[in-house]
């Protein structure tokens, strides 16, 4: 048996959402202690991710959240962890590909326009008139003006670094593997090395790994892992800055130029939703393909660009595709922040900010309760 | 379509090709692919000849043998595909090329990854100056392209491929400054170093580059002597007008494809994939031969390529176990040859070698300045029979792996005995002929026939010569000692050359009898242009 | 400089003589040999300016690893000039940062 | 990967060195000063080293530097680095342009 370490706080998962919730607890004076199963700080979707910075295109329930995060955290994160966060509000511009999809784009202006966000409606000309690299296969678009992007990997690592100089402890490299109820009251976490932390509060922001988890206190949400796959082009000369997404067949597809002058670009092949390994994310063969061919048909004009990097990641996916956040009232002093069906980035802030309010018995920022454990429910 | 072959092999270098004429003549459906214009890897670099014996190519220049290899592979009906990028090594042994300009898929029953190494770098002030470069890219200018690196180079390491391209260097034309490391010891085979020191080349162990100096390019080194914690002592800098700094501080396995597929990684010299006899790594299937699976040389290379090629032959059913164990075990004795003596990967980075196998005590000006003394040559009394007349006098003195001049001598003169790390020795009672057969065959060009009496008061030295112009015969130039200083005046009295010699000539050169056992080199007397 | 004449190496294998320009200078070269090949013959050393410091770069590895010798070719920029066969025609120029010396001007 | 590693200790304050301006990462520019730092900030491993400061993220995908990445951070952590927790590797293994990357061969 290893030894016990005490803390008012253990977090599992040392990614976005794990570190802000230790930052934001132990800005509050809180000790905290973070354990990841990975070796490195943030190693699964903070990562990974594109780094968009969205209110638009988000499921209803998560708009409060998202439109916090975007107008409360984000504008003074880079000063908050002293480290740039390249955040740019530069707007999301989200193409239809068809005739048919352009009512998609109207519905995502409408749904907006109950929570005070405006999404423009384009023609593809007026597209083109924003940003001359649009192609031509492109019917419309929905143009967000508060949306943008951040870098994902020094934000993640900025948040890491922030918690240390606060006091929290990471030990990485260690899975938890086991909660342990006592009198009542989710307190112990077991890892496979054996090692027992202890806290008033053990939060779950460890993304599809939560579930597992959460099971050994008999607690379970309907997630599933899914593949992701990106890659990264050479720098080149500053284009456009703007968050770019689309609806319909080409939905999967996203990206944006970095402050670096490289390109992100996100999409599918179709294979990642069924893939044959469940480890490491691996890229598959005809992913990368299938994204350049899909990056080609939004902006013609980046077909000569490099391709310098592909990497994949899993996403954990909820059953109605936005995350499960705050205490899990069944099993007093449980908390979980997962399952964000790859909204976490530009989420995790604010959940942090959130959790540790809720922590610290204090009224939360955003009302979590539509995006509670609890919510799955028959449709019928 | 994605198109399954029985084995794909990635680089076309000696491993790769090795491995894929083997697996080829098991009868299996083989594709190599490569990324470069020409297959052959960095053999079409190697324009010295290789150690080693008779099966592993030894005397034989490496672009020869590059040569050799490619007509086996034809003559196997191994399909090698040139400029085609390996992408990936992906899931279900998938294997991404782009080629023709378009990215296609394959997939292999069996993958053998022989990727090679690419060089290590070191860091100073001004490494990223235009002018600073590797020893490998020294090579391809001047070996693949003609291209002139510099006109005067500083040389950074006295491993055999900084000692190597240093003598390339030098018959490309340039000037080498001098060849520093900051290690105490030369690295390198000491036959290499002698041949470089003796052009006149200075040495200097345990020094470091302080700085490459120029601002678009460069124009100057300083380097400085180092402490025993390599740190440069403050005073001991000393200057080099050149425009080149070439670096050969190492190799590393070029093990990204293995990583990619997720194969188990462990250090050995560099993350290489852990792996099975066969070179098989934890992934089923997927095999690595070469420097890809630790830096050897390319002799090694080929032999760990059949041995991979076999592996997978005998995963897939391509060749029965008894043939197999029979390869398998052929192979295993031929790689183990190379594998003995002092310079063998467990003695790597040590100094507390002190004798040869046989006992004889090491040349430490060898070791230090790149040249023996003649003390220290007269302590190896089995190099040197101090017969009348013409006789070879070797100045062999390390347990390399080597033995073509045993092979070398029809007439019996030398001999290594079984074990080829042996130091060869001069038979005594043997006659020489003169025929030069093992000058010319020497790879580290270590064999001098010597006269010491010609009754005229004279010598006779007839010593390898690779440099242009050719000299003429009665024509008079400088003999150098084996540092390079110059000793006394030397007559050309004969210049062979033969098809067999491969482009090594004999010089046979004049110098009065009392310098018979110090001239082992020739400057003409107007320098080369 | 090339080389002459070699020891061991009989002959180079060399297309036929093409011209291209390196920043609008005219030199010439072999086709099919990498563009640094020709460059350096040629005594071209830098190939470009790095983004952050302005600092010269050249050719280091020659086999297309270190990326280190790209430029602008026929205006396409990041292209490994040492393993780029040279062609009749090409325009080359130094790199700067990302792209062309006006572009990183503007 | 998976290297255990309890993140409380203190590596103590960051000293500069005389030779911390020497360039590490070639094409991103990142400077042995910068690295050291980085590790002084809490980024002890490869990975975090080069999400953080982008050692390795440039054109050549850190072929040149890993190594000596890997020194710096082993000499600054005084604790060896496994070969399994040296950088990832990922395709392409060369820069491919999008528009051949999306056409593959029927």
């Amino acid at each position: 048996m290893g030894n016990i370490k005490c803390a008012d706080m253990i977090v599992i998962g040392s990614g976005i959402v794990g570190s802000s919730t230790a930052y934001y607890a132990a800005k509050k004076g809180m000790s905290v202690i973070v354990l990841d199963k990975d070796g490195v700080i943030g190693n699964g979707a903070s990562s990974r991710c594109g780094g968009g910075v969205r209110v638009s295109g988000r499921l209803e329930p998560e708009i409060p959240l998202a439109k916090y995060a975007v107008e409360n955290i984000w504008p003074t994160l880079s000063e908050e962890l002293e480290i740039d966060t390249e955040y740019h509000r530069s707007g999301n511009m989200r193409f239809a590909f068809t005739e048919e999809d352009l009512p998609k784009l109207a519905a995502i202006k409408e749904m907006n326009a109950g929570y005070g966000v405006n999404i423009e409606l384009l023609t593809a000309e007026q597209a083109r008139e924003r940003c001359p690299y649009v192609g031509e296969t492109v019917t419309g678009a929905a143009w967000c003006d508060i949306d943008g992007s951040a870098n994902p990997l020094k934000t993640t690592l900025g948040m890491y670094r922030a918690a240390r100089k606060r006091g929290v402890q990471y030990v990485t490299g260690d899975a938890a593997v086991e909660i342990q109820v006592v009198r009542g009251k989710a307190r112990r976490v077991i890892t496979a090395r054996g090692n027992i932390y202890e806290g008033e509060h053990i939060v779950l922001a460890n993304g599809y790994g939560a579930r597992a988890l959460a099971n050994t206190v008999g607690v379970d949400f309907p997630f599933r892992q899914k593949l992701i796959e990106m890659f990264v082009t050479e720098p080149t000369k500053p284009m456009f800055q703007f968050m770019v997404g689309a609806v319909g067949a080409a939905g999967g597809a996203y990206g944006h130029q970095t402050e670096h002058g490289s390109f992100l670009w996100g999409g599918d092949s179709g294979y990642e939703h069924h893939p044959i390994f469940e480890e490491d994310a691996k890229c598959i063969q005809q992913t990368a393909p299938a994204i350049s061919r899909g990056t080609m048909a939004f902006f013609p004009a980046l077909a000569e660009l490099k391709v310098i990097r592909t990497w994949a990641g899993w996403i954990d996916l909820c059953y109605d595709l936005y995350p499960v956040i705050g205490p899990v009232e069944e099993v007093p002093g449980l908390m979980v922040a997962a399952g964000y069906s790859a909204h976490g980035f530009c989420l995790g802030p604010v959940t942090g900010k959130l959790l540790a309010e809720v922590a610290a018995g204090e009224t939360p920022c955003v009302d979590w309760k539509p995006l509670a454990y609890d919510r799955f429910k028959s449709i019928f | 379509m994605i198109k399954h072959y029985d084995l794909i092999v990635v680089g076309a270098g000696p491993a790769g090709l090795s491995a894929a004429i083997k697996a080829a003549n098991c009868g299996m459906h083989v594709i190599v692919f490569d990324e470069n214009q020409r297959p052959g890897g960095q053999l079409f670099k190697q324009i010295h000849k290789f150690f080693g014996s008779k099966e592993h190519k030894a005397k034989i220049r490496g672009i020869r043998i590059g040569e050799e290899l490619l007509a086996e592979a034809e003559k196997a009906g191994v399909e090698v595909s040139l400029n085609s990028i390996v992408l990936g090594l992906y899931n279900l042994k998938g294997v991404s090329v782009m080629r023709n300009n378009q990215v296609e898929h394959f997939r292999g029953e069996n993958v053998i990854i022989a990727t090679g190494a690419s060089e290590n770098v070191v860091p100073f002030e001004g490494w990223t100056t235009p002018g600073v470069i590797g020893a490998g890219a020294a090579q391809t200018m001047m070996n693949l392209h003609g291209v002139m690196p510099g006109k005067r180079i500083l040389m950074v390491g006295t491993g055999n491929v900084g000692l190597v391209v240093s003598f390339q260097l030098l018959q490309a034309g340039c000037e080498v400054a001098a060849v520093i490391d900051a290690a105490p010891r030369v690295g390198g085979y000491g036959v290499h170093a002698a041949k470089v020191a003796r052009t006149g080349v200075p040495f200097y162990l345990s020094h470091t580059v302080v700085k490459a100096e120029g601002g678009d390019h460069v124009t100057g080194v300083t380097i400085a002597e180092v402490d025993s914690h390599f740190k440069p002592i403050p005073g001991t800098e000393k200057h080099f007008d050149v425009d080149t700094v070439c670096m050969a501080v190492g190799l590393s396995p070029m093990s990204q494809l293995t990583r990619m597929a997720g194969c188990k990684m462990i250090d050995n010299g560099g993350a290489v994939p852990e792996k099975n006899e066969y070179g098989e790594t934890s992934i089923p299937g997927v095999f690595v031969a070469g420097d890809v699976a630790g830096i050897e040389e390319a002799s090694s290379a080929m032999i760990t390529g059949r041995i991979a090629a076999l592996g997978a032959a005998g995963r897939s059913g391509f060749i029965s176990d008894a043939e197999f164990t029979k390869q398998y075990e052929a192979c295993v004795n031929s790689l183990n040859q190379l594998r003995q003596g002092m310079f063998c990967k467990a003695n790597k980075g040590r100094t507390d070698i002190l004798t040869t196998d046989e006992g004889y005590p090491l040349s430490m000006s060898l070791l230090t300045k790149g040249y023996m003394t003649e003390e220290e040559l007269a302590k190896f009394t089995n190099l040197n029979a101090h017969q009348t007349g013409v006789h070879p006098v070797i100045e062999c003195t390390q347990n390399i792996p080597c033995n073509p001049c045993q092979e070398a001598c029809k007439f019996g003169c030398i001999s290594v005995g079984t074990n080829i790390t042996n130091l060869p020795g001069v038979v005594a009672e043997s006659k020489c002929t003169g025929c030069g057969m093992c000058v010319a065959n020497c790879p580290g060009q270590a064999i001098f026939l010597v006269n010491e009496d010609t009754g005229d008061g004279f010598a006779t030295i007839t010593l390898p010569y690779e440099f242009l112009p050719t000299p003429q015969a009665g024509e008079k130039g400088t003999a150098l000692n084996r540092s390079g200083a110059a000793v006394c005046e030397a007559e050309v009295v004969s210049v062979r050359t033969n098809k067999s010699f491969d482009h090594t000539m004999l010089l046979t050169i004049k110098v009065p009898k009392a310098y018979a056992a110090e001239a082992r080199f020739y400057k003409p007397e107007k320098e080369g242009k | 400089m090339r080389i002459e004449q070699h020891p061991i190496l009989d002959t180079f294998e060399k297309g036929r003589q093409v011209r291209f320009t390196y920043d609008g200078r005219e030199l010439t070269g072999y086709e099919g040999e990498p563009i640094a090949e020709a460059l350096h013959a040629a005594g071209v050393m830098v190939h470009r300016y790095t983004t952050k410091k302005h600092e010269p770069r050249g050719m280091f590895c020659a086999i297309g690893r270190c990326t280190d010798c790209v430029m602008i070719v026929n205006g396409k920029s990041n292209i490994r000039t040492c393993i780029t066969p040279l062609e009749e025609g090409m325009v080359v120029e130094t790199q700067y940062g990302n792209s062309s010396r006006e572009d990183a001007q503007k | 990967m998976k290297d255990y590693l309890d993140r409380t200790f203190d590596l103590g304050p960051y000293v500069p060195e005389e030779d911390d301006d020497l360039i590490i990462c070639r094409c991103e520019e990142i400077t042995k000063g910068e690295i050291r730092q980085a590790v002084h900030e809490g980024m002890f491993t490869m990975t975090e080293v080069k999400r953080y400061l982008r050692t390795g993220m440039g054109l050549c995908q850190g072929q040149t530097c890993g190594r000596l990445v890997k020194n710096i951070v082993q000499n600054e952590l005084n604790k060896k680095i496994s070969a399994e927790a040296e950088n990832t590797a990922r395709a392409p293994m060369r820069p491919i342009p999008m528009d051949v990357y999306g056409k593959e061969a029927e």
